[in-house]
């Protein structure tokens, strides 16, 4: 990024302003959901099913009751008066609030305590006699498809099968052509387990009916607060909350990334708890119930055929995927995509052919499909297209790098559209790549790599270099339930020359109160530290879908730009006015609009803002606001080109990752420093499930990771010092060319790592491992390829 | 079952609860005191963000009932800040960009404050070390280095002018 | 995650505790740094009616050498015994090892007593006790007593100490002249229990020859696993490579570990040999540089 | 999860003895550390309770057992036992297949396979002490039924 225009003072794009937000976290004065207290709150607490698949036979509450502090215990059948026990998931498929009949997966939810602490409510949960009769269970979604696999979706009437949906994009015979004519195929099972986003704040609510004004205010640990509001209405509106009734506040967020984007039964049901017994309910999870129950990520066994000519021009791309959604499929894509945005699994490559297929399947895990930091299902194809690129590499005994240059779209065919329907907005491929390779010192590193061969030593040089497809998204195709997916912001300009932007969005930690405020900063001339950003609370911000995919500043962002525009095209009507000059005789320099040849002559935003509301033109409103909900007319498309170096070790096959360098591209950066943070922290959760984390079941539907002590979040120790640098590619069609950039790192970093892990191993012919790459996985290897310790 | 009076000291003022056996400490210092700052995030023992300094040293909260702490000091987050004037800690965090939820910053400036304390000047593995009972999501952990790095640098130049009489 | 009601007694003695104890035999434990504890009653897998701190107990933390022994007060925190000079000039093997357990905010609560009494095999302190041919001095009604530690380990989660026992110290012999030892764990990260690892304790008699070797090995069995064909074996032997791939071999016999998520029985009993290869070489080391 | 654990061995009593042992539950329970029968539903089923307790972790579980193969010609018996923890934390299925044979008068042996299955928490948290404990737990039990054998057969 160039110079930033604006002065520190004004702190507009490009400055390292310090956030705005830390001071209230720092001193610990922060407002999570679990810090609000209500006079008169009650706790609740959930009873969960410890079996994957079973009848509910019989729910006695009698000890429960009788627990001191316990006030009430709520089952299914006390939903079912009110025709609350179902509810649809953002996928339009529908999924239990609490059961009736039977349990779906291990941890559903059964029955919850109501009780005037938490303590109380914890004992009463133990209380709760339940009573089950097991039934068989599915945890494999390919015998899921198996004809006579016990079909599990019982409560659809006419459903004979575990299917949920059949999508696919390309064309299959051209495809299948062009694999047939290619000279080389190589063909690679890639599996991308279930994972979770384990933010280290759980979910929760704390839901306060208003019996008097018949008002529901939730408070609740969610990404997209205005849809949520319309989903409550949608789904309660027939017991009378009604959405003007109905206010959702989302409070300051202990880390999102996908997992506080979906309705989960404890919302609900604190709900109805509240509106029942007319106090505030406060539900929040513990660490297991949220590694337990709630969405997952992933879970996405693909197939890949890759083809190409002896000289390594890739010819044709075909993924089959089966997805395991659990029991419904509870995503969060937008509707029209029940794989997401799969279809980038091109890359960065020009694919002439390619084609996918995803086949979504029911099974006796928890509902889910979300995102883990990344766009609807971005990291899975770009794990499976950067995967692929190595595997070819190996077959042609090509150079890695090598293949993807021969490869990339050429900077000069952007916009560039792909064979499976994107509109690529921008890129410059080989100069990322280039600049990764000169930081890492990758001729070097090859050097060294032959050398350490020799001696025996396992070292690997892997390279990721991802296309992102994020901000969605335009309204003609992206609406989740019907609700198209702009973003929006109100921006408010006071008299004193001091602003208020409220928007759609929810920051979880990705600094929006800085970051929007240096938009309207580099926009209107005020000092970012006199915008005040407000998010969250639906009854004063303006209507938006929310924060997740990357899409604040590719939607909100621009929104607020446009806002901002909106309100200097006012401005300069009331400059004209001041000056007496015609508005064509006005320029704008940061902060203020002056006369053409006299820049004596000038009118700041201050001044100006001050005349709106005390001497504006006879005939024009007063005031000085505006309103924009931003409809994208592309999508963006991040990118970047990571170098990973491992060395493993022999004895024990644990991996080392030793230096990782990340050249990411986002077009025009706001802040610079929180770019780099939302990078380190992306790379940080691709190193996660690239090396540690995993849920799996037993053949019983037993999570097997349900907790801290098995699900691995990497720590200061095993996360590397990452190294980061830029080039900068604006987007042609964001109001600022910005991209968004939160998740390009979760998504370009597990290849990168895959493919150094593989390449220390190719030359003794492994090709592929499955993440998470566990010491044991590698060891495996090792024993079998007669080289371990 | 099992009541006790207790008496600690929170940030330097004193108090006396009559507690329940169980009463775990982090529930103690946010539900009795509402001192919300401390913040739980796994029940385990993994992730420490309900860290807190009973008797200077760092430990785990939710992890150490509250009748433990009876006659001794609990320092939180919220008694960090001195007339007025961050700690050298909470100022290397807002320097250095350290945090970003939030949700882990307090427990991480905890571990932070004690570790300075018994090594005024810790290389990148010492502070590494120091903080891997904490976890941190948003992060990556480069810039909380940094930031504890910053703060031991201020920390030094802080003693330096209070010895040069500034 | 909250644990059931219990009640909570802070003795200010050793007696007034082992009182309690006996007062509720079925019902009491005894809480020291509660690490291991807690978590457990917090989810709910275990009860407790009676928690007996001996946190307000003077006098059981310590570790000094004395009378030809190092001795340890049972609750001395992990950290201490990390910080100790005199343990990481002396008894390195002890600094390897509290170093691994748990992280850093653990260990602050931790004590080395509890890590013991616990009786579980993935704790990392029966390993290294086993090596060293440590002690258990408990203290109980009848005064004290001093159990081998071959003989404390009695199965999964159960050792030798009565229900009204408290283990008060762990005495160390002082290791002769050219001695050193060696704690190697292997984990999936920081605050893991051990997939595998092993603790080496060697003394080197004037010829460079290994004089006596201690082996014990972690989360390796129902209880910890001491590898007494591989002392056996490395007796006399010169500390070469040879030597030190045979005795690990031995060692990875005697592990019968189940298997879970840190691996298959396979990998870990490899493990247990590795690791154990690499423990004694640095033991040997060290004992060389003794 | 499911642990199959199959033990061989031979007990010196007639396979009579063997056999009304193995189809009397009260007797086989009582060789069973911590488990009781409560209740007799009717020949083939019954009602029962077992407490498993390691160290500081404890767990009951109260539920049914029954017969499903009962063929004294072929020495085949197989029991199911199956029950849910009581405060509502897991379940545990437990399904023994023995088959008697005498191998000279006198001398019969006997091979049990127990398959047992674990839901809920121990099985998500403490899958190795499970195997522990489950071989455990056979081993005694195998202990207690050669001397329960031979004190009734006396």
């Amino acid at each position: 990024m160039a110079t930033p225009r604006t002065s520190p003072e004004v702190g507009g794009m490009g400055h390292s302003i310090k956030r705005k937000e830390d001071p209230r976290f720092l001193r610990g004065k922060g407002n999570y959901v679990d810090d609000i207290q209500l006079p008169g709150m009650l706790h609740m607490d959930i009873v969960r099913s410890p079996f994957a698949h079973a009848k509910i036979v019989k729910i006695d509450p009698s000890k429960a009751l009788k627990v001191p502090g316990v006030l009430a215990v709520i089952t299914g059948e006390t939903l079912k008066q009110y025709n609350l026990h179902w509810m649809p998931t953002l996928m339009s498929d529908t999924q239990m609030v609490l059961p009736v009949e039977k349990v779906m997966y291990q941890a559903q939810e059964v029955a919850a305590v109501i009780a005037t602490d938490r303590y109380a409510a914890a004992d009463g949960v133990e209380a709760v006699e339940v009573e089950y009769d097991p039934l068989p269970v599915v945890v494999d979604p390919f015998k899921a498809l198996e004809p006579g696999a016990p079909v599990l979706r019982t409560d659809k009437p006419g459903k004979t099968d575990n299917r949920i949906f059949h999508w696919e994009v390309g064309d299959r015979q051209a495809t299948e052509r062009a694999l047939a004519a290619s000279d080389v195929v190589v063909k690679q099972d890639i599996y991308l387990p279930r994972i979770h986003v384990a933010s280290i704040e759980t979910c929760g609510c704390v839901a306060d009916f208003d019996r008097v004004r018949g008002k529901l205010t939730v408070y609740m640990t969610t990404q997209a607060p205005h849809a949520i509001r319309t989903v409550i209405a949608l789904v309660a509106g027939h017991v009378g909350l009604s959405e003007e009734k109905i206010r959702v506040v989302s409070p300051d967020i202990g880390g999102g990334f996908g997992g506080k984007v979906p309705v989960y039964p404890g919302y609900v049901i604190a709900i109805a708890a509240s509106v029942v017994i007319g106090k505030p309910v406060k539900w929040v999870e513990d660490r297991m119930e949220n590694l337990q129950a709630d969405s997952f990520a992933r879970d996405y066994h693909m197939t890949a055929r890759l083809g190409a000519k002896k000289d390594g021009t890739m010819t044709a791309l075909e993924i089959k995927t089966i997805a395991d959604h659990g029991y419904a499929d509870a995503a969060a894509n937008p509707s029209k995509f029940p794989a997401g945005l799969f279809s980038i699994c091109t890359g960065s490559y020009g694919f002439p052919n390619a084609f996918a297929e995803v086949d979504g399947v029911y099974t006796n895990k928890p509902p889910g499909g979300i995102a883990y930091r990344c766009s609807f299902r971005v990291t899975e194809a770009v794990h499976a297209i950067e995967r692929m690129t190595d595997v070819l590499a190996q077959e042609l005994k090509m150079d890695p790098a090598d293949l993807r240059m021969k490869n990339f779209i050429p900077p000069e065919k952007f916009p560039y559209k792909s064979v499976l329907g994107w509109e690529y907005d921008s890129g410059n491929y080989p100069a990322a790549l280039k600049k990764a390779m000169d930081i890492v010192g990758y001729a070097d590193l090859r050097r060294e790599q032959a050398a350490k061969r020799k001696r025996g030593e396992l070292m690997g040089i892997g390279i990721s270099s991802f296309t992102e497809i994020v901000g969605a998204g335009p309204s003609k195709q992206f609406d989740i339930l019907g609700i198209k997916m702009f973003d929006s912001c109100e921006l408010r300009v006071h008299p004193t020359g001091k602003a208020t932007a409220r928007f759609g969005t929810k920051s979880q930690g990705q600094g929006h109160e800085t970051t929007y405020a240096q938009i309207i900063a580099e926009e209107l001339g005020i000092p970012a530290a006199h915008v005040e950003v407000e998010e969250g609370d639906t009854d004063t911000a303006p209507y938006g879908l929310g924060t997740y995919a990357s899409r604040s500043t590719p939607t909100a962002g621009a929104a607020g730009a446009i806002a901002a525009r909106k309100v200097r095209e006012k401005a300069k009507k009331i400059a004209a006015h001041l000056l007496e000059v015609s508005e064509d005789d006005l320029v704008w320099e940061v902060g203020k609009f002056s006369v053409k040849g006299a820049p004596q002559k000038s009118k700041t935003i201050q001044d100006i803002a001050f005349a709106a509301y005390t001497n504006h033109p006879q005939g024009m409103e007063a005031g000085l606001e505006a309103v924009d909900y931003y409809d994208p007319p592309n999508l963006t498309f991040p990118f970047g080109s990571y170098i990973c170096v491992v060395d493993i070790d022999r004895g024990t096959g644990e991996v080392k990752v030793r230096r990782f360098v990340a050249v990411d591209d986002c077009g025009n950066i706001i802040n610079p420093m929180i770019v780099d943070g939302q990078i380190h922290g992306g790379l940080t959760m691709g190193l996660a499930p690239a090396l540690f984390e995993e849920i799996t079941y037993d053949e019983s539907g037993n999570i097997q990771g349900g907790s801290f002590m098995d699900y691995l979040l990497p720590t200061a120790m095993e996360t590397p010092k990452w190294e980061t640098d830029k080039t900068t590619t604006p987007s042609p069609h964001h109001p600022f060319g910005a991209k968004g950039v939160g998740e390009s790192a979760t998504v370009g970093a597990p290849p990168a790592i895959a493919n150094a892990v593989v390449d220390a191993l190719s030359h003794l012919g492994v090709r592929h491992i499955d993440i998470p790459i566990t010491p044991e996985k590698v060891w495996n290897i090792l024993k079998e390829k007669g080289v371990a310790e | 079952m099992g009541k006790h009076t207790i008496k600690v000291t929170v940030n330097g003022d004193a108090h006396e609860s009559e507690v329940e056996s169980r009463l775990l400490l982090v529930h103690f210092l946010r539900e009795n005191l509402r001192l919300t700052g401390t913040h739980i995030g796994c029940d385990t023992t993994h992730c420490g963000a309900c860290t807190v300094l009973l008797d200077g040293v760092p430990v785990k909260s939710c992890t150490v009932l509250a009748v433990q702490a009876d006659g001794r000091e609990v320092m939180t987050v919220e008694g960090l800040e001195k007339d007025g004037k961050l700690d050298p800690v909470q100022e290397g965090f807002y320097q250095e960009h350290g945090l970003q939820c939030g949700y882990c910053t307090p427990g991480m400036m905890m571990t932070s404050c004690a570790l300075l304390k018994s090594n005024p000047d810790p290389t990148e593995a010492d502070i590494r070390r120091a903080i891997s009972g904490n976890l941190c999501r948003c992060t990556g952990y480069v810039n909380i280095v940094k930031s504890v790095q910053h703060a031991a640098a201020a920390a030094r130049t802080r003693q330096q002018d209070a010895r040069a009489g500034r | 995650m909250i644990p059931a009601s219990f009640d909570y007694h802070s003795p200010k003695t050793l007696s007034e505790a082992i009182d309690l104890l006996g007062r509720y035999p079925d019902e009491a434990k005894v809480l020291s740094g509660g690490q291991s504890l807690l978590p457990l009653l917090k989810l709910r897998l275990g009860s407790a009616g009676h928690l007996v701190d001996i946190g307000r107990i003077p006098g059981l933390e310590y570790i000094r050498e004395e009378g030809g022994y190092l001795k340890i007060g049972g609750r001395t925190r992990e950290s201490a015994l990390e910080a100790s000079d005199l343990v990481r000039a002396k008894y390195p093997i002890l600094a390897d090892t509290a170093a691994v357990i748990a992280d850093p905010l653990v260990r602050n609560m931790a004590t080395v007593g509890g890590n013991l009494a616990h009786g579980d095999p993935a704790n990392d302190h029966p390993a290294t006790m086993l090596a060293l041919g440590a002690g258990v001095v408990a203290t109980g009604p009848k005064g004290e007593r001093t159990i081998p530690i071959d003989e404390f380990f009695t199965g999964l989660f159960t050792t030798a100490l009565s229900p009204d026992e408290i283990l008060t110290e762990i005495r160390i012999p002082a290791p002769p002249a050219r001695s050193g030892g060696a704690y190697m764990k292997l984990e999936r990260k920081v605050g893991d229990f051990a997939t595998a690892a092993a603790a080496a304790q060697v003394t080197l008699g004037g010829g460079g020859q290994i004089e006596r070797a201690g082996i014990g090995l972690t989360n390796a069995g129902p209880t910890p696993v001491r590898a007494t064909a591989a002392e056996q074996f490395l007796k006399g032997k010169k500390g070469d490579a040879a030597a030190i791939a045979e005795a690990s071999r031995l060692a990875a016999q005697a592990a019968s570990p189940s298997p879970d998520r840190r691996g298959a029985v396979e990998y870990k009993k490899e493990m247990a040999r590795v690791l154990t290869a690499r423990a004694l070489a640095k033991a040997i080391a060290r004992a060389q540089g003794a | 999860m499911a642990l199959e654990i199959t033990k061989t061995f031979t007990i010196d009593s007639p396979k009579a003895d063997v056999w009304k042992f193995l189809t009397d539950p009260e007797r086989v329970a009582r060789c069973l550390p911590g488990a009781a029968i409560t209740q007799k539903v009717d020949e083939k089923n019954y009602l029962g309770t077992i407490t498993v307790k390691v160290g500081p972790v404890s767990a009951s579980y109260k539920g049914k057992v029954r017969f499903e193969t009962v063929d004294e010609a072929s020495g085949t018996a197989e029991i199911v036992a199956s029950g849910q923890d009581v405060k509502g934390k897991g379940g545990a299925e437990m399904r023994l297949k023995s088959l008697v044979v005498e191998r000279s008068p006198g001398q019969t042996e006997v091979t049990a396979t127990s398959v047992v299955n674990i839901t809920g928490i121990l099985a998500q948290l403490a899958r190795g002490m499970i195997l522990v404990l489950s071989d455990q737990i056979f081993q005694k039990f195998t202990e207690a039924m050669r001397k329960e054998v031979r004190k009734e057969g006396q």
